[in-house]
């Protein structure tokens, strides 16, 4: 039954695109997509994310699961950093422990809009607020990856670390594309209240424009996870294994929770999504400012380069299966 | 005069100039988007949109006093963050 | 009335955006729309207004109120150089009160359409071929500017300016976004008149997608112009006043011109947001090439860092109020 | 009748736009797009032209006409660089000639396009599998061109050179744009046979948008095409005339070949089109790669310089009245 | 052989290359997009969108005699719109 | 210590690098998007559509013996495909 999930997953054209561009970079193509116009479909999409879930979280107000979902996502990206910490500690030190364990806790846009794709596909409904989690689970896996480091180490780091506490709050809470998220889903929330005129005009550009702006951007996301290639084969048979296997457990406890706050299958898929993917955006620009000793090809590697392709092309259809087996359906 | 070639993290930018507005530079120049590779790290065009940022040029023409004190103010900058500083000779056309 | 008319403005997706850009540079997110996406947006709504102004403008032809108010629309940029120029030179020396003077006899595209889009908002209709006066009031404003550096200075100007009047004209008309904004608007009046079919065909570009695009680019101005305020703060009280008081005087002349030129309430607002507002593309941009000597910070920190703000926030709205007051109502 | 049809070529707002970035240059206005914008909205024409291609050819399957009009594609993609050799030999060396010849041997997707929009337009109807040669014409082209100087060269090239038949090949097949082109096609093709659902989907951006996209391109190409000009015209009236005949006599070819095939006039007019086309993307780039002694100057200023607005402009009217004049009508 | 690095305002570049050509530079590279402080100006990113320019950075390698001609018919140039303009000795590989 | 400046086509960047590689620099910086005029040619910014591309700058500051193994392994790729490059005198701040 995956198998099949798996193949009707591969034939969408978002999946197609990310395949070409992986493609693209296997058979050597000089195809490329030049700076900043990845940029530009990266902040087009957090906009329209946004903006959508604002929508829809104006419709469905927070009662009902709203509350509950987003404290529950907020628990799993304080608790998976922990346990990734201790796998991770295994063969790595802690400061590129973690930065990954950081990683894995917070979230990836585009994997969450490749479940939303794969649910229309599948005519399986969802609800629009299962954006507020994705919104809010940057910052605390951000904030728990920082502790990590603090409390994981002798006292023997530089100076120069000392007063870099509130920028570390800083990175976690206001970087660009967490911002811009949020941003978006407050004005798309007061506009749907305020000015429901606007919504209809706003429509084209955020609604009907997003699939293809998606397939655009799984382009390149395929070039950029195939030129990962090299240094992910560097980083190791351990790291590798941890890029798949992460996600799965991850996904688990995601299909454990989600039961527990009795989701139906779509939005617990999605919640199950937000569990397994991880951070390249957020997280390495937080890293980066704070936590330079850590090598960024690894957990650049691991989340762009094999759990984000793993996730897009095998991940969605088989966290539905598990959706559909350990999740009953209440129609 | 002096010139002197800084090459950094994009990201680390802002507090780079800061430091050496405090070491009273007459002016510099800087050229985003560049690439490269260190001994450790290298640094690819991708990753501007992953969020780690490319690198930065910086061009800064001085005398060899306002240099010195440059040296001392950026020296734990690219001890803790990374990144390379060479100096050559110039003269003013 | 107007508090209510401003907080109906500032809750529309438009200027909800550009304050998103703004709170992000207060709170110093690291969000930023990297260079030249800017310029695509910006070159994207001069397309699309002119083009859209072209069809409009094909449908109603020149008669009735179209040459009046274009007459009075490039006198208004003729005389609002002159009064600005008295003013700043009691504080400033000729080369920036004639850039100054120059930038706020001149016009802001964005600050047009989000006043077209305000008017939407409210249900006031308005005609298109009011692009016709925006298009049209870059120039004069620019050559009244140069015209006072000339005869405004003694001699002692080097040689290399005396060859320069060319240029002066040729920056005048032929600077890129009024070429653009002119261009577009010809273009969209032939199409209309000779290839009806292919106005359909364009809408999805220049129409459905513009109030989206509008937001997006509104996000980026936000940024631009809150990065504008310590140069803004240096710039000195004077200029600060200067900034918010001659809009508000601008709009004054502006209403009573659009009474004598008995406009609608609609094309009233639209022409009074032309006369308070000011340039700060193609003015800039010219005088850089001919005036050098004008402090830069001084012309781009009045109009973009605080003019354009007031304006797309404050001003619009209130503008609105002295419309709906001074000018009588026909229906 | 042919100046009737031109003239209503040139008022279609492609065309219109084309001018308004080529006389952009001739006034010296400083209107630019500047780079990569011009490269993101060539990536989205392929991407879209191969995407609806794909859907079409779906439609149709491979039965009918299309696998002869493919086979005679490629036949006169073949041919047309050898006849062009010949003639360029005349003046120029072995390198400069091949690399021209490969390049009107090759095809312009923005031609096409332009064809398409001219023949909606004039509601003539055409097929969308007419893409499928287009995707197959650089190919065969490039591969003569290298071959050509190959053979047509003592051995006295460096040994740097002979390596190189593996990269000669690579870039004939992949490079980006050949590749985007038709691996959309391809997508185009599965998405429409395995989830159809999803073309609907892809419809705003890849329809929709497709003719205002086009025209801010072809506003771009005015203006790269109009730069040409100072370098077209020191490449000498044997070029120049090259530019404008040949394109010409290849249309000439293509209609009898089209004719032979039976192609209605809409095809028929896609067909004459990649005849008379040159490339000026991916022809260049292999032969950059490949035979940098070719004077890159000479190739560009040819196809982009002239042969591309004189085909835009007066071709396609052209070519339409010969398509009429020789193809009979079954209807 | 002299290395010759010129910064100075992008709207000048077409000005100051003709200036360039008519002091028969052997070449010249241009790298746009520079941003920076001088003794008077600052330079931002979003000065390309505004209209003003950002900075051009121009490199040109060549001997002391070419060098001469291009400072005398620079400098009028540069005095008029600012910019800065630096020496060094450099040597073809 | 050198430093070496390297301006060609961009298309031919990967097959410089790897040349660098094989040279064993300790780095390399990168600059994309660069134009300018050479002796034959003249690279303009809409190359870069063209499938042309426009020039790289590659900056490498090496000791000396490492900067001949470079001169050995790049100088076919310059002769071939064009470019230039120049070397100066450098010093680590
Ligand atoms: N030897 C070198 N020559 C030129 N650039 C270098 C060199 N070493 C490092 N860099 C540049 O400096 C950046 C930061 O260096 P690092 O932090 O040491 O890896 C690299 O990404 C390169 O762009
Ligand atoms: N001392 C300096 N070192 C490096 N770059 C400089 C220096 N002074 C000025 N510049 C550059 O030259 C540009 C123009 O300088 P100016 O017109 O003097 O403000 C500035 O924007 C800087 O990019
Ligand atoms: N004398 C020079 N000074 C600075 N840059 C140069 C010089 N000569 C050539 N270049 C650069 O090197 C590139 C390739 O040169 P070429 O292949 O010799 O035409 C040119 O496009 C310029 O960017
Ligand atoms: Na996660
Ligand atoms: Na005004
Ligand atoms: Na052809």
């Amino acid at each position: 039954m995956n198998s099949s999930l798996i193949l009707q997953n591969v034939l969408t054209p978002p999946v197609l695109f990310f395949f070409l561009g992986t493609i693209a970079v296997f058979v050597n193509s000089d195809l490329e997509i030049p700076s900043p116009l990845p940029k530009l479909f990266s902040l087009y999409l957090l906009l329209a994310i946004g903006f959508k879930g604002g929508l829809e979280l104006q419709k469905s107000g927070f009662s009902g699961q709203v509350v509950p979902t987003v404290g529950a996502a907020i628990i799993m990206s304080l608790m998976i950093p922990l346990i990734c910490f201790v796998i991770l500690r295994l063969k790595l030190n802690v400061f590129n422990s973690a930065a990954i364990a950081a990683a894995y806790g917070s979230i990836s846009a585009v994997t969450f809009i490749t479940a939303e794709s794969f649910l229309e596909n599948q005519n399986i409904p969802f609800d629009g607020f299962m954006v507020a989690p994705l919104a809010i689970m940057e910052s605390p896996a951000i904030i728990v990856g920082l502790l990590l480091v603090k409390f994981g180490l002798p006292k023997n780091r530089p100076a120069s670390n000392k007063m870099r506490w509130r920028a570390i709050l800083h990175e976690a809470t206001l970087n660009g594309s967490a911002y811009l998220l949020l941003g978006s889903l407050v004005i798309g929330f007061l506009t749907a209240g305020y000015n429901p005129s606007a919504v209809e005009k706003m429509q084209p550009f955020t609604g009907k424009l997003f699939y293809g702006a998606e397939c655009f951007f799984l382009l390149d996301m395929g070039i950029v996870a195939a030129q990962r290639l090299p240094s992910l084969i560097k980083s190791g048979s351990f790291l590798i294994s941890f890029a798949v296997l992460m996600p799965l457990f991850n996904a688990i406890m995601g299909v454990f929770v989600a039961r527990l706050l009795s989701l139906g299958p779509g939005n617990a898929l999605l919640f199950v999504v937000l569990c397994a993917s991880a951070s390249y955006l957020a997280v390495p620009a937080a890293m980066r400012m704070t936590v330079p000793e850590a090598k960024s090809s690894y957990y650049i590697s691991t989340t762009l380069g094999l759990t984000f392709p793993f996730n897009i092309v095998l991940g969605i259809p088989i966290y539905m299966g598990l959706v559909k087996t350990f999740i009953p359906t209440i129609s | 005069m002096k010139r002197l070639d800084l090459i950094f993290g994009e990201r680390e930018l802002d507090e780079l100039l800061k430091s050496l507005e405090k070491s009273d530079v007459p002016g510099y120049t800087v050229m985003k988007h560049a690439t490269g590779r260190g001994p450790e790290r290298e640094v690819s065009e991708d990753m501007e949109f992953t969020g780690l940022g490319a690198n930065a040029h910086v061009i800064i023409f001085c005398d060899e006093e306002t240099l010195s004190r440059v040296k001392n103010n950026i020296q734990p900058l690219l001890s803790f963050y990374g990144g390379v500083a060479f100096v050559s000779d110039a003269t003013q056309l």
